[in-house]
């Protein structure tokens, strides 16, 4: 309950990086979870306060990149690792700018077959998890099929799938649904079977149907558990793209992928391992937003200070 | 792959040829044959795409998903005996281009030198089966050898990093690119001339399109065999080609020199074209693939290649 | 409100509810007949733990019996009924909504008229006091608050049952004494009929036209009170009046207690 | 509150199989969710009773099973897919018969492999999990990482870990840590985020430190959504210690794998899947079992009917 | 139990506690004085939502207050207080753990003595009639039982400060009288301190050794009254006492409430 009272100088209008998350460790040991009402003058909570937290909110993770990109040109520079196994920094770059047309195409192809197959994984993730959670009938059949149309090793069925749907962009979107589509219906399965049995009650004394009762009641307590089968769903789909283009494919990174491994083209690999891990990064960024968006109400997220990595 | 092939405007043929691999200098009279319009002239809108190893080429003919391919020989053999309805219309690369490939100060010259040497290899291709009866042919014991299964692409690491002695693979694709890259000379010992020849990378045709338009794969090997020919004596004007028209090809002093390796594996008997391949190396490859790769109910050479679609000479 | 069922309004015969969990079994409610006519108002006490709640729950259909009959306006229940306004215990909240779209799932969920449904639910926030807290979330009501915006839900669509289990329990005296007003006015104005679960004999007195006490676990019905006073009530009179006090005294010597509270 | 009465003629010691899930539409259709308490004559509570709800819980699962043999059969047979590509139930069983000890001594390794990397990913996600719930400066510091650890194709830097890490069972170990590692860490975050801000304030007041609440609140609190991740990820370990094999093993199932793709043999290649889909079964039905043992108390679990296949 | 700190055992000055949520500002406390000397019993009544959970939060650290000074046992409070019990005016049980075992959470976190909590487990289970139920799960107790088993783990430890709110709250009037009488005689043996909040105007009184009223929100405090009864209290003698009415009424007044309940 107690979690919020007015904090010193924030920016009421922008809450999430407010106060520490209610009952971490951190905040326990410093004191009671919730600031004073001590407002700071007006001219704090403008433009450069949401400046100065946009900066409290990535010295971080930049200072961590910044580490991570020395560490790599250190050892890439001074060949501890050959170049061509692992190139400088500047290899990459150069390689980035040189071919940036190239690379902007193949990207944009694993990025639209990745979107694609996740919203498909998404929306038929989310149907067997209703099937499953509501009948148990449905989950008795279904629950079978699922888990082996998951633990069957994608790159295996890989050129079946090539055989069924060609070389389009057909077998690369179903590969990245088979490959997303798994956490969605676990998490949805878990998030909607946690729903406390009197909102069930509730609900049944409202006369509320099935759908009533889905949609009002069970869906959204799923969110939270929901919003995890996403996060993973989401950064396997670029992985089940890029399978995809290793199989059978004239474009898209995983197709960059091979002609620079086939080359031992050390600078482009990197380049492309680059756009994929970024299509990635991007795309659950997307849904952390979504995710705030859909459930602030929810515990994670009232303490103020989302899961995200900026 | 569909029935009618089809055509561009004014009236030639759209045709797909599927490389075996990403494009590297083996390949660059294909790119000369479409810049000199050697395709065009036989009526063949040309498009050339980039494989993902020969097997994968080989099942994309057999489901008429490319008009051709370019495939190494022992994987067709193999995909002719479970049943894919493909055929070979002619093999360019008639002395193979399987070896062994090592660091030059390794001080291997010899099949002898490999005794107590770690070899990566992939398990499942043809270079990886019949390795043990190279070793035998050799004078050596399978024993001999250590074998380290490694991916295609870890090979290549594997082998600059020290990790194995030698690799197997095909000498004119990986050395040239393995010096370019590591700086390290590469030295290699290839099968053919230590007492095992195989027949190496051709052209595979799905048997339907044999029986459908004779006439185009016609058209295709002679405008093949033509800019296989003129290529190998125009290498600087190949690879030029080559740098033009192909996407992120291997850097031009890699192609000159992939090349050059490969055009002595043309092994064309005096007088004849590329392409032209004696009956006798066919009954050779085949017998080696059953007697070492498990080549089941070999057959004879018609089983796998049709020789009248060659232009002889 | 829809259909015209004639006869008992709820009508419990010998009724027995036995509960299983891993180690043990218990039974809750045991053998007990109830009945009450339409427009009639039971009030329910009981010592904690007899089986009070599973009771309302059974009538609601939300828990089958073990043995015994249920029927709700004239039919049998084997099913969750929704001719009924029910108020949990617990104030079972939606957390991700604000306290009047809370009150307004009941409209949601019966496809009520919005327009109508929202006036009257502007109505309820006035009378229960919750002005200016319409969009608060759950975690940011006191307890009270929350018991106030379940009992608005269950009032919301004026049911012809109401199955109320402790709805002013949580409540100050004074915020209890005018919701115990409101729902008199409401039994009597719309001719509900209502079980009510209580803990406050003064409340059961003052609301009831009859009042069940129970025995502790197993439940049964030890005593029935019929209260003879006047529908239309208030406070003061009714305190004051020597049935009151008769009827009080009676009900916490069957409970055992001594004091008024 | 209301779940469950005397089941009829339900063996009590085994109540998981008791009563339609809690507030499922299927039981909201036909009448509350409680049945009534009318014991069974004692006959019905004991062998028989259990062979028949054996019988009654596997019937479905093993129709649909026949079912898709049959309708593989029927392809296969008929050669509506060629057998190259997919071969007929009676060669792949061939093939198993023949060569059991060879697979059975690669399903070993494979096994061997998956387990470690799993039960590593379930610590090492768990470990990161916790760091980043409880710190809001590690978050920003971790989670890049291990987000960009995610999104980077494992297939692609299978090479580098054979040069790092050889060609011994580590790589493979490694692939899969890294490949099951990210569901642990999402939905241990989101787990031990979702704990009732009540708790913690009751922790606090009882003086405990940051362990005690981690293990006695958050983490039990935490274990429904944990459970969600680990068994994505067990699934997701067998792909890992398969890709690993694909990159340099001689032994193992993804060796196996290659070897049957190089002589095309598909009853190798199906017989292969098949023991590969049988690793992640089992061991995703192990997690189930350890879900139903850990939680019984959860909502999703008081209904009775357990999320299994079986 | 382990410091010794001398002085005042609660002490809050101009206490003021607003909470912010996104759309609005609420005022919950607003210049709050309150003092409570060692073994003093503070009972706290006042209208819904008028910040009394607030401020007991306030006093245990969970809370910081947005203006005035807190201090605990003669220290400032800056950070949750473990020298106290705490009763959540919700149960806030462990849905995993059974009914004792939630009871024992309290020694767990604190590492006190298995034995000797067990013991004194069983003796709390004994003495609020939850005998039978100590391996049954949250869902599996009904409301008030719920409320006995929180109650039950805030005594275990016999913490120097209780800070109650609404324990009984969800009791019959029998077990409310008989855990009221209890607490009245922990409190005379072991001279802990106790703010307690309730609904209940006669526990009010019957527990206190002060009563607080306060007003509407913004919750101040609009009259302390002592209360002149013997520390040793039975419930028959207090409601029959003179004193206890006067005192009653006036409160009943205070809060602008008429009956008695
Ligand atoms: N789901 C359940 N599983 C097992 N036992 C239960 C369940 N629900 C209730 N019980 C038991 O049934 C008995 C009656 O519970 P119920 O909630 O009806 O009591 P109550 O009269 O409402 O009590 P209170 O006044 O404390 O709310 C209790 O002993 C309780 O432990
Ligand atoms: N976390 C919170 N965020 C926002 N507002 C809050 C929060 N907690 C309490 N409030 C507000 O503070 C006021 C006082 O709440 P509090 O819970 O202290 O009341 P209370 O006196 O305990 O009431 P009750 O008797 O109903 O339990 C209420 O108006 C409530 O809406
Ligand atoms: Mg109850
Ligand atoms: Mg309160």
């Amino acid at each position: 309950m107690s979690d919020r009272t007015i904090d010193d100088g924030v920016d009421l209008a922008a809450p999430i990086t407010a106060a520490p998350p209610a009952g971490s460790p951190d905040a326990d040991a410093t004191g009671p979870r919730t600031p004073p009402d001590q407002l700071g003058p007006p001219a704090r909570r403008g433009l450069g306060n949401r400046l100065a937290r946009l900066a409290e909110a990535i010295w971080r993770p930049a200072l961590l990149l910044a580490a991570l990109v020395s560490v790599w040109w250190f050892v890439a520079a001074r060949e501890y690792v050959p170049n061509y196994l692992v190139p400088t920094p500047g290899q990459v770059w150069t390689t980035m700018v040189d071919q940036w047309s190239f690379l902007l195409r193949n990207t944009y192809v694993t990025l639209y077959e990745t979107v694609i197959g996740f919203v498909l994984a998404a929306l038929l993730g989310l149907g067997t998890a209703i099937l499953i959670a509501y009948s148990p009938t449905m989950e008795k059949a279904i629950y079978p099929i699922v888990l082996f149309a998951q633990v069957i090793p994608k790159i295996a069925i890989a050129p079946l799938l090539v055989v069924w749907f060609g070389v389009g962009f057909t077998p690369k979107i179903v590969l990245a649904v088979l490959i997303a589509f798994f956490p969605v219906v676990i998490s949805g399965v878990a998030g909607l079977r946690s729903t406390d049995p009197e909102l069930i009650d509730l609900a049944a004394t409202m006369g509320a149907g099935p759908w009533k009762t889905f949609r009002r009641i069970r869906f959204p307590n799923a969110l939270p558990h929901l919003m995890s089968g996403l996060k993973v769903a989401v950064t396997l789909a670029v992985v089940g793209a890029v399978v995809g283009e290793f199989v059978g494919a004239d474009e898209g990174l995983g197709y960059v992928l091979l002609l620079a491994n086939g080359n031992l083209d050390a600078a482009l690999l990197f380049a492309d391992l680059f756009l994929m891990s970024l299509i990635g990064i991007v795309l659950f960024v997307v849904v952390e937003v979504a995710e705030a968006l859909l459930i602030p109400w929810h515990a994670s997220r009232r303490s103020g200070v989302p899961l995200t990595t900026s | 792959g569909s029935d009618e092939q089809p055509t561009t405007a004014d009236g030639r043929k759209q045709v797909t040829l599927t490389l075996n691999w990403v494009p590297y200098g083996e390949h660059a009279p294909f790119y000369y044959g479409l810049k000199k319009g050697y395709y065009e002239a036989e009526g063949i809108e040309l498009e050339i795409k980039p494989g993902g190893g020969s097997g994968k080429t080989i099942q994309a003919v057999a489901q008429q998903q490319t008009d051709f391919g370019w495939a190494d020989t022992p994987p067709m053999l193999k995909a002719i005996a479970t049943g894919m309805k493909v055929k070979s219309v002619g093999v360019f690369l008639q002395k193979g281009p399987t070896s062994i490939e090592f660091l030059a100060d390794k001080g291997i010259s010899k099949p002898a030198d490999l005794k107590g040497k770690t070899v990566g290899g992939t398990p499942g291709d043809a270079i990886y089966a019949t390795f043990p009866a190279w070793l035998k042919a050799n004078g050596l014991a399978e024993t001999d050898v250590k074998v380290v299964n490694l991916d295609a692409a870890g090979k290549v690491a594997a082998l600059a990093e020290g990790r194995v002695d030698a690799i197997q693979g095909f000498f004119h694709d990986q050395a040239p690119t393995i010096e370019a890259k590591t700086g390290k000379k590469v030295d290699y010992l290839l099968y053919a001339d230590w007492g095992m020849n195989m027949l190496g990378t051709g052209i595979v045709v799905n048997d339907a399109t044999l029986s459908k338009d004779p006439d185009l794969v016609k058209a295709f090997v002679r405008a093949t065999q033509k800019s296989w020919a003129d290529a190998a004596k125009d290498i600087p004007g190949a690879t030029d080609a080559m740098a033009e028209l192909a996407e992120n090809e291997p850097a031009k002093d890699v192609l000159v020199k992939q090349l050059t390796l490969a055009v002595p594996l043309l092994d064309v008997a005096p007088g004849a074209a590329p392409g032209v391949n004696p009956p006798t190396k066919w009954t050779e490859t085949i017998d080696l693939m059953s007697r070492y790769a498990d080549l089941k109910d070999a057959g004879g050479p018609e089983k796998y290649w049709d020789s009248g679609y060659t232009n002889q000479g | 409100m829809t259909s015209t069922t004639t006869g008992t309004a709820v009508d419990l015969t010998n009724l027995t509810v036995r509960f299983q969990s891993k180690r043990s079994r218990t039974t809750a409610v045991q053998d007990v007949t109830l009945r009450a006519e339409p427009g009639e108002f039971v009030t329910i006490v009981g010592p904690s733990g007899c089986g009070k709640s599973t009771l309302l729950k059974v009538v609601a259909g939300l828990v089958r019996p073990t043995a015994g009959t249920v029927s709700l306006l004239g039919q049998a229940v084997t099913r969750p009924q929704r001719e009924i306004g029910f108020v949990f215990q617990r104030a079972a909240l939606l957390e991700w909504r604000g306290a009047r779209r809370n009150i307004l799932l009941q409209a949601e969920m019966r496809g009520l008229d919005r327009k109508l449904a929202a006036r009257r639910a502007d109505e309820l926030i006035e009378l229960t006091g919750l002005t200016g807290f319409e969009q608060a979330l759950p975690h940011e009501l006191s307890g009270g608050m929350q018991q106030r915006v379940a009992l608005c839900r269950a009032l919301l669509h004026q049911p012809r049952v109401l199955l109320m289990d402790e709805p002013f329990g949580a409540l100050d005296a004074l915020t209890r004494e005018q919701l115990n007003t409101e729902l008199n006015r409401i039994w009597r104005e719309t001719g509900t009929t209502i079980l009510l679960v209580t803990h406050s004999i003064a409340e059961a007195v003052f609301l009831g036209t009859r009042v069940e006490v129970m025995s502790p676990r197993p439940g049964r019905i030890v005593r029935t009170l019929p209260v003879d006073l006047p529908a239309e009530r208030g406070y003061a009179q009714v305190m004051s009046d020597p049935r009151f006090d008769r009827l009080a005294t009676e009900i916490r010597e069957l409970l055992g207690a001594g004091a008024n509270h």
